[in-house]
């Protein structure tokens, strides 16, 4: 009992040290958030983002993956518009009229019906930013497809993972402020054959609207 | 967010006040024009910024407290004085005000959360998801012209389908956080984005704000004042008006002034006197 | 019903139209990342130049008031976010006013209604199309037995293709009864015109003036063409720059913005002119060319009678003849303030005087260019006509009356008991987007299309600058399935009347695009019939450029009466001016919550009625802002806040038109009071139009007191700051100036 | 429970006291045991009845912030020009509260003044309730209150800083530190006090002394310990406390309203808060004298001394205020100028001279050793110097904002609404029940330091014998 009180005092002491270090490493070293998420999903997916039940399952491994497509052949907004955006449906009649071998599969069966009555496949976003967000693909594509002859593969996946290896697509980056940050503050070349290089724009106004 | 991030930028930090030529290598500046002498105070800016920036109505009780969302008013002043003429002889004095964009912008300095701040266009930015409502910069604005959301406005504001009106590129703002004019950054960020892929600058007359575009009277202009060659850059320069001087030395003839340039705000609006005969 | 599947643009319209609904839920505040709540923007086969995340512009011509602009909507995601002035448009030039940009509002109006409605034991019940074809069968099929002047058309300034299906409609009953009522109808100020120039509407070319002498003219307000006017005004304003003089009793916009405003009694604004013009005479330059009748009628207005009798001080009207004087072409216009009077004409009438006095005409004041399409001209009002038909009501003559684009019940004058007549009319069809006090009484309401939603053509009875034909097309996909274009219906009731020629036309598109197809000869167009239509659909309008015609005045056409002052009237003794805005016009518009919200500009109140009356009045009498007053005519009385507002007159108090709704939706309803229901009975003695500036009232405080809804703060004055900043033009070098005005 | 027989006998008990001495030296320790831990017993009814008052008023403060927090802060009737209203006032003026206990126990420590002994701990409670009040106030202004984190410099997911220039910055870490530090002091402070308690309570109360004077036993190294730990902490406060309320003078020096964009804005507001603290101090000096039959410790040469401290802070603030008018009626800044004259003249006309009168000419009273002799004089004087120095908080926020540099926005009838007033009275209800709440739980007067005064004036007048 009769020492109590100084240990109580190492103890405070202690703690204090204790927090004043962490807070000097912690400032001192950026604070990277992860790369692949866990909690930004809200019914918690440790490594996936939610499966999204889609009107028609879309197999993406068999049309980026076995067939090889170009992300951009179907998604063929990202270029030219802030949103990349789904193929029309005239775009997936336009192959599959022709491809007789799946013609009776129920996928493609539901494609049809859709077509007959000449309405829109209702799909659902999957990855949704919030509406204060503006985030323009065409930038990016421009910059890391066109400039820097990055394969679409890779500059589409930085952001939406391995789609070849999807069905439908699933979010699997945290999409989070930092996760942008930590992208934009680092240096890329700023096309193929030049080694200049410039990092991502940081003003809060490219991308908060 | 590191340590060494934010000693790097201390100096930019401080950096508070404009100088010479701070705008002759960057690509963009945008600036306005308004002309007292053309504006009527017909109120149709004011509606066209309603319908760009999804400005919520916010009815009668509201407004009689002095909540209304306005980020572009017409004041209407009777005279320059004190005293009350006793018939306004002269016409009444319409002043459509709106953000001033200032380059010293006092609102930047006190926001704790930088939620408003300067972008490289010499925009002054309100990110609303950063803004935790301390009002501070409206308390700071000696123009009065930022808007806080004192109620969840979007709640009554867009009744089904008014709320089909709304515009995509803008976020409706809710409860609690402070708004104010952006200068249609929007309309700018998509202009901009477009010359980019072409690659080339936004070409003068290409971008304009809603005000701008609506004034029937082509009494607002807006431009980019980092290139010479623009209608505003050539008015400001004929008016021998410099951004970032906080008193001008101008000749006879010339009639543009920035509002309270005492103060060193350095507004980016300017403003062209009333012409008005004092014979008649 | 209508469907226009033949154009592949609507088809895209439409797909758009239904995932547009779930994209609006969008955008409205989600502030964390989801994923499969929403719905992505997919499109079954839009046109190459749909983007999703980009808009697109389409061009159309604004319904909301007589001038007509060129306007071009912003359309992303099948939906319209806002409306634009069309470049290609002369009218408009590119830019709009406040009331044009709100059509959005009355396009998403939530009061808006979405299927036809009939009366059933006293209230109005939704029904269905069948149902309502059928009743219109029944009551005005081939079947029916009406004829003449037993079926009537009440509507507005209604013009384009649609007054010719109504007129081909009333011809099948063998009568012409379409009447036309505009409670702010100009017909004075035409007639006067014809009186003077043989013209309606002679062409105003401001930019051209050097001096303006306006008596109570609004052109930058409620003016014939008010968003090309404006541009005008700019350009009248640079190098060499030009002088507005306003005279008139209460402050308008364009008062507002005069170098010199003086404020007359009202009514006397003739005798003000003349007494110009006598001093003009004096001049050997300016009495040549004038009857020797004229001069002599004018000796009697000299400076001191006149001013004795306006009010004006008398070295005023020297000072101003000396002025028109050295800056000629000067332009003097006579205004609805100084129409709407018993000697409304007469006043006119002098008022135009002086510009033959001054030889104006053919340099600032020239004939429009001659119109090829007369039959597609907005039909004009008269109150004249509109008495009549109350009359006829009364009397029970009319036994179907079809109402369009008017609200009679609300616009109509107090003492003129014509709600009362309308419920004795047995079958009241009325044709509305929206309910109105009108339509509220009708036995069947046809819900229409809005004016966004519609095709249409338009050719403005103000044609600024040749002839521009206007091309209104939809810039969305109907809100509604159930609402239907006015055109539509009446070819319906046509075909129901049973007349052969128009059988081959599937709905009113198909109708007026055949129509303007054939009249591509007129417009001399080198392209082919398909090419032509779709030109036009782009560009939004028809254009032909023609110049104006010369006008050939008549001065001794002018009576010249001797000056008498009007006798003071003790027990009503102000004079009461309704104030028109230019974006609420007679009521119309005071459903859309933009133009509730933006604060009248020269009193900055909002939301409410007021009313104005002078400072020195109000002290005399101890009123301050927000006393409650009675105002009483011998038409009635009404009750709203005191506003002191020192553009005014001290004998005049002002209060403005187009509040005071009971049943025009949630936005109008329970909003101020409706001084249309306290205009006393007088008329002009020339034409028989009721005279809205002629009233008399009394003021009386109730004791009551209020606060205004209003933006301005504690003072209206700047308080020693440098925010306007005045300078006189000597000052200034205009000339080296960089002018940005849309040319 | 203490026999109330006696009564009378101890109102006149003061008599004793020779005038020179502040207190009774030849007093026991043991009395001072007793006399202060009686105050720590079953309380009386009275008690209850005030304690639930305040709840009550806490409470409804509670609802109307509620209230608020669900339909923004509109309700509050503030508008464009008035973004602030009372909160802010509100704020300043518990945030000035606060720095009576520093005063006391830190700065007159380092002075030597053993007078202050008797009487600091409650004003050291003062100084940490009224601080609790105040970052409660920061809160309630806010407009999004559930971001409010986004102020504080942490290592977080966005990556960003708050922003280093503004004041408000700086107030959330300054006010921070000093609401932990001054906790820490008093507690501190207490813990010999807490092992007397410990010793002589029983049951829980016996457990809950043991556990907060962490073992506390006398012993000569613990005071050591205690003396240098006690000393250096005091030393930490002082600075802290004359830069927490230069910060929260920044605030409204830093920006640019008329009015406000004063140099000589920190002084003056340390002054005006040292002000109001004392004055809270001589309010509750009387209070607990009463309530507690403190006559033996808090005697009338004690709260002379209070009142001469507080009379002399009060000429500094008026010279301090002074200054401010007259920098600005000679300076040539017109719109300084334009709000002064409105302030005077204007529609809050009332409440500045009002303000003026009580700041600045009421304290003479207590320039009056006979009526600084009278404690009812002293009470209601005390209350009326709070109240001045609360409408010169009013008067630095509201009028500044409804006479700007913008004429259009200039508003002359702006007046808070219920809520306001609702959250601003339960503020009072807060405080007065946590102050209560300690009353019962601690020892209001520091019965150790009492003991050494008591021993040191005795041994001082001996050797002077």
């Amino acid at each position: 009992m009769n020492s109590l009180f100084h240990r109580q005092c190492a103890t405070f002491t202690m703690i204090f040290f204790a927090f004043f270090l962490y807070c000097a490493t912690a400032f001192s070293e950026p604070f990277v958030p992860g790369g692949d998420i866990g909690s930004q999903t809200e019914n918690g997916f440790n490594s996936l983002g939610p499966v999204v039940e889609q009107p028609i399952e879309f197999p993406h491994n068999v049309h980026a993956g076995q067939l090889g497509i170009n992300c951009m052949y179907c998604h063929t907004y990202a270029r030219r518009a802030p949103v990349a955006g789904i193929p029309r449906l005239n775009k997936c009649i336009g192959c599959h009229q022709w491809v007789a071998s799946v013609k009776d599969k129920p996928r493609i069966q539901q494609l049809m019906e859709y077509w007959d009555k000449k309405e829109a496949i209702p799909w659902k976003k999957v990855h949704d930013l919030p509406d204060f967000v503006r985030f323009n693909h065409e930038r990016h594509i421009q910059r890391f497809v066109f400039q820097e002859n990055r394969p679409a593969k890779e500059a589409c996946g930085y952001c939406h993972g391995d789609v070849a290896n999807m069905v439908t697509a699933r979010r699997v980056k945290a999409l989070s402020m930092g996760w942008c940050v930590s992208c934009h503050q680092k240096d890329h070349p700023i096309s193929a054959t030049n080694s200049k290089t410039t990092n991502g724009p940081n003003d809060c106004w490219q991308c908060h609207k | 967010m590191s340590l060494s991030n934010l000693l790097n930028n201390w100096a930019a930090l401080r950096e508070t006040r404009p100088y010479e030529d701070q705008y002759k290598n960057s690509d963009y500046k945008w600036g306005m024009v308004v002309d007292l002498d053309a504006c009527t105070g017909c109120n149709a800016c004011t509606t066209a910024c309603y319908a760009e920036n999804n400005l919520p109505v916010v009815g009668k009780e509201t407004f009689a407290k002095g909540q209304v969302m306005h980020w572009l008013r017409i004041e209407r002043y009777w005279g320059d004085g004190e005293q009350l003429p006793e018939f306004p002889e002269q016409g009444a004095q319409f002043l459509p005000m709106m953000c001033q964009q200032c380059e010293a912008a006092p609102c930047e300095v006190v926001c704790p959360v930088g939620a408003t701040h300067h972008t490289p266009d010499g925009l002054n930015s309100q990110v609303y998801n950063r803004c935790i409502g301390s009002r501070y910069c409206s308390a700071n604005c000696p123009y009065k012209v930022r808007y806080f959301n004192w109620a969840n406005y979007p709640e009554k504001a867009w009744p089904n389908p008014l709320e089909m009106q709304l515009n995509p590129d803008v976020t409706v703002r809710t409860k609690g956080v402070m708004e104010k004019c952006t200068f249609c950054v929007q309309r700018l960020t998509e202009a901009k984005n477009v010359a980019r892929t072409q690659g080339r600058k936004v070409a003068d007359g290409e971008v304009t704000t809603a005000c701008a575009q609506a004034c029937p009277a082509s009494a607002i202009s807006f431009g980019n004042l980092a290139d010479p060659t623009s209608e505003v850059a050539k008015i400001w320069k004929q008016q021998q008006v410099k951004l970032a001087k906080d008193h001008q030395d101008k000749e006879e003839g010339a009639r543009g002034y920035r509002i309270f340039e005492e103060l060193r705000t350095y507004p980016s609006v300017l403003y062209l006197e009333r012409v008005r005969d004092n014979e008649v | 019903m209508s469907s226009y599947s033949n154009i592949s643009r609507r088809d895209f319209l439409r797909v758009l139209g239904l995932s547009g609904a779930a994209a609006t839920l969008a955008g409205c505040g989600k502030t964390s990342i989801e994923s499969g709540q929403e719905t992505v923007q997919s499109f079954v086969q839009p046109e190459d130049f749909v983007v999703p995340g980009i808009g697109v512009y389409y061009a159309s011509t604004c319904t909301q008031c007589v001038s007509r602009c060129g306007v071009m909507g912003r359309v992303r995601e099948g939906r319209l976010l806002k409306l634009e002035g069309n470049p290609q448009s002369v009218i408009s030039r590119g830019k709009i006013c406040a009331l044009g940009q709100a059509t959005v509002q009355a396009q998403y109006n939530p009061d808006r209604i979405t299927s036809p409605l009939m009366r059933q034991g006293g209230a109005l019940v939704p029904i269905s199309w069948e149902k309502a074809n059928q009743i219109l069968n029944d009551q005005l099929g081939s079947a029916s037995r009406l004829s003449g002047k037993q079926i009537a058309f009440l509507t507005g300034e209604v013009g384009g293709h649609q007054s010719v299906l109504l007129n081909n409609f009333l011809e099948t009953f063998h009568s012409n009864h379409h009447v036309v009522y505009d409670p702010l109808s100009t017909a004075v100020g035409r007639s006067a015109s014809q009186v003077v120039y043989g013209v309606d509407q002679p062409l105003l070319e401001i930019d051209k003036a050097r001096m303006i002498l306006s008596f109570g003219n609004d052109f930058l307000g409620v003016g014939p063409s008010s968003v090309h006017m404006a541009g005008q005004y700019a350009r009248f304003r640079k190098a060499p720059r030009g002088v507005l003089v306003q005279i008139e009793p209460r402050m308008t916009i364009t008062g507002a913005n005069a170098d010199h405003w003086y404020a007359i009694k009202p009514g006397t604004e003739g005798v003000f002119a003349l007494g110009v013009a006598h001093a003009l005479v004096q001049h050997s330059a300016y009495s040549n060319g004038v009857p020797a009748e004229v001069i002599s009628a004018l000796k009697a207005y000299d400076k001191e009678t006149v001013s004795a009798i306006t009010g004006v001080r008398a070295e005023t009207i020297p000072h101003l003849a000396g002025m028109l004087w050295e800056r000629s072409p000067s332009l003097v216009l006579s205004g609805y303030g100084a129409e709407s009077h018993a000697n409304g004409q007469q006043n006119a009438a002098s008022i135009l005087l002086l510009n033959l006095i001054l030889g104006n005409q053919n340099k600032t004041l020239t004939g429009q260019a001659k119109q090829p399409f007369p039959q597609l001209l907005p039909s004009q009002g008269s109150y004249k006509a509109f008495a009549n038909l109350n009359n006829e009501m009364s009397a029970g003559n009319i036994k179907a009356l079809l109402l369009f684009d008017t609200n009679p019940v609300f616009t109509s004058p107090g003492f003129m008991p014509f709600a009362k007549n309308l419920s004795a009319v047995p079958f009241k069809v009325a044709f509305a987007t929206q309910l109105n006090e009108t339509s509220n009484e009708c036995d069947l309401v046809l819900p229409l299309l809005s004016p966004l939603e519609d095709f249409g053509t338009h050719v403005a009875s103000y044609q600024p600058q040749g002839i521009e034909l206007g091309i209104q097309q939809p810039l969305m996909t109907q809100l509604y399935p159930q609402t239907r274009s006015f055109g539509d219906i009446m070819l319906d009731l046509l075909k129901l009347r049973g007349v052969s020629e128009y059988k081959n036309f599937p709905n009113y598109y198909a109708y007026i695009q055949t129509a303007l197809i054939k009249s591509k000869p007129v417009f001399k167009s080198g392209l082919n019939d398909q090419e032509f239509w779709e030109d036009a659909l782009s560009k939004g309008s028809l254009r032909l450029d023609v110049g104006p015609s010369t006008l050939s005045p008549k001065p001794n056409a002018v009576s010249i009466a001797k000056p008498k002052e009007e006798a003071a009237d003790l027990i009503l003794p102000f004079h009461f001016v309704p104030s028109v805005r230019a974006d609420w016009r007679d009521g119309t518009h005071t459903n859309l919550p933009w133009l509730q919200e933006s604060p009248d500009t020269l009193t900055t109140v909002a939301w409410d009625s007021w009313v104005e009356i002078h400072p020195s009045t109000a002290e005399q009498m101890q009123i301050v802002e927000g006393d409650v007053l009675e105002i009483k005519s011998s038409a009635g009385s009404i009750k709203a806040m005191a506003y002191l507002f020192p553009g005014i007159h001290p004998d005049t108090i002002s209060m403005p038109l187009g509040q005071g709704h009971t049943a025009y939706g949630r936005y109008a309803d329970g909003i101020g009071v409706n001084p249309f229901k306290i205009i006393a009975p007088v008329y002009d003695e020339k034409t028989g139009e009721l005279a809205m500036h002629a009233t008399r009232v009394s003021i009386r405080k109730t004791g009551e007191r209020g606060r205004l809804t209003k933006d301005e703060g504690a003072t209206n004055l700047q308080q020693g700051r440098k925010l306007v900043a005045m300078v006189s033009p000597d000052q200034v070098n205009l000339s080296k100036e960089i002018s940005h005005v849309v040319k | 429970m203490i026999d109330r027989s006696e009564e009378k006998d101890i109102v006149v008990e003061h008599r004793f006291i020779p005038r020179d001495q502040d207190i009774d030296d030849e007093i026991a320790w043991a009395k001072i045991n007793t006399d202060v831990l009686q105050s720590m017993e079953r309380p009386r009814p009275l008690y209850w009845v005030i304690f639930f008052a305040s709840l009550l008023l806490f409470s409804w403060g509670v609802y109307c912030e509620i209230y608020q927090y669900q339909n923004g802060l509109g309700v509050a009737d503030l508008n464009n020009p008035q973004v602030w209203g009372l909160y802010i006032a509100t704020f300043i003026f518990w945030i000035g509260m606060s720095h009576s206990g520093t005063l006391l126990s830190a700065i007159l420590l380092i002075m030597h003044a053993d007078w202050r002994k008797p009487i600091f701990r409650f004003a050291e409670a003062m100084t940490t309730f009224s601080l609790m009040t105040a970052g409660l106030f920061v809160l309630v202004h806010l407009g999004r209150v559930w971001q409010f984190y986004y102020v504080v410099a942490y290592p977080n997911e966005r990556w960003v800083w708050p922003n280093f220039n503004s004041p408000l910055v700086w107030d959330a870490t300054a006010i921070g530190t000093y609401l932990t530090s001054s906790v820490v002091f008093l507690y501190f402070g207490m813990i010999p006090d807490l092992a007397i308690c410990r010793d002589a309570a029983s049951g829980f109360r016996k457990k809950f002394y043991w556990l907060l004077s962490l073992g506390w036993q006398g012993t000569d190294r613990q005071w050591a310990n205690f003396r240098v730990a006690y000393l250096t902490i005091a030393c930490f406060l002082i600075p802290l406390a004359v830069s927490v309320h230069s910060i929260v003078a920044t605030d409204f020096a830093v920006s640019q309203q008329p009015g406000w964009h004063v140099t000589s804005f920190p002084p003056y507001f340390v002054a005006g808060a040292l002000y109001s603290g004392c004055a809270a101090i001589i309010t509750l000096f009387i209070i607990l004298r009463y309530v507690f039959r403190f006559e033996a410790y808090m005697t009338m040469p004690i709260l002379d001394k209070t009142c001469r401290l507080t009379f002399a802070i009060a000429m500094v603030w008026t010279y301090l205020n002074l200054i401010e008018y007259a920098s600005v009626w000679y300076g040539n800044d017109m719109y300084a100028k334009q709000a002064l004259i409105y302030r005077a003249t204007g529609s809050y006309a009332p409440f500045w001279w009002a303000m003026n009168i009580l700041g600045s000419i009421v304290p003479f009273a207590l320039a009056f050793k006979s009526l600084r002799a009278n404690l009812k004089i002293m009470m209601v004087v005390s209350l009326l110097l709070n109240l001045g120095m609360w409408l010169e908080r009013f008067m630095i926020v509201t009028p500044t904002f409804a006479h700007g540099y913008y004429p259009w926005t200039w508003t002359n009838d702006w007046w808070p609404s219920w809520v306001q007033w609702g959250i601003v009275i339960g503020s009072f209800g807060w405080f007065t029940m946590l102050f209560m709440l300690f009353c019962k739980l601690f020892p209001t007067v520091s019965m150790y330091e009492v003991k050494e005064m008591v021993f040191h004036r005795k041994s001082s007048r001996q050797a002077k014998k």
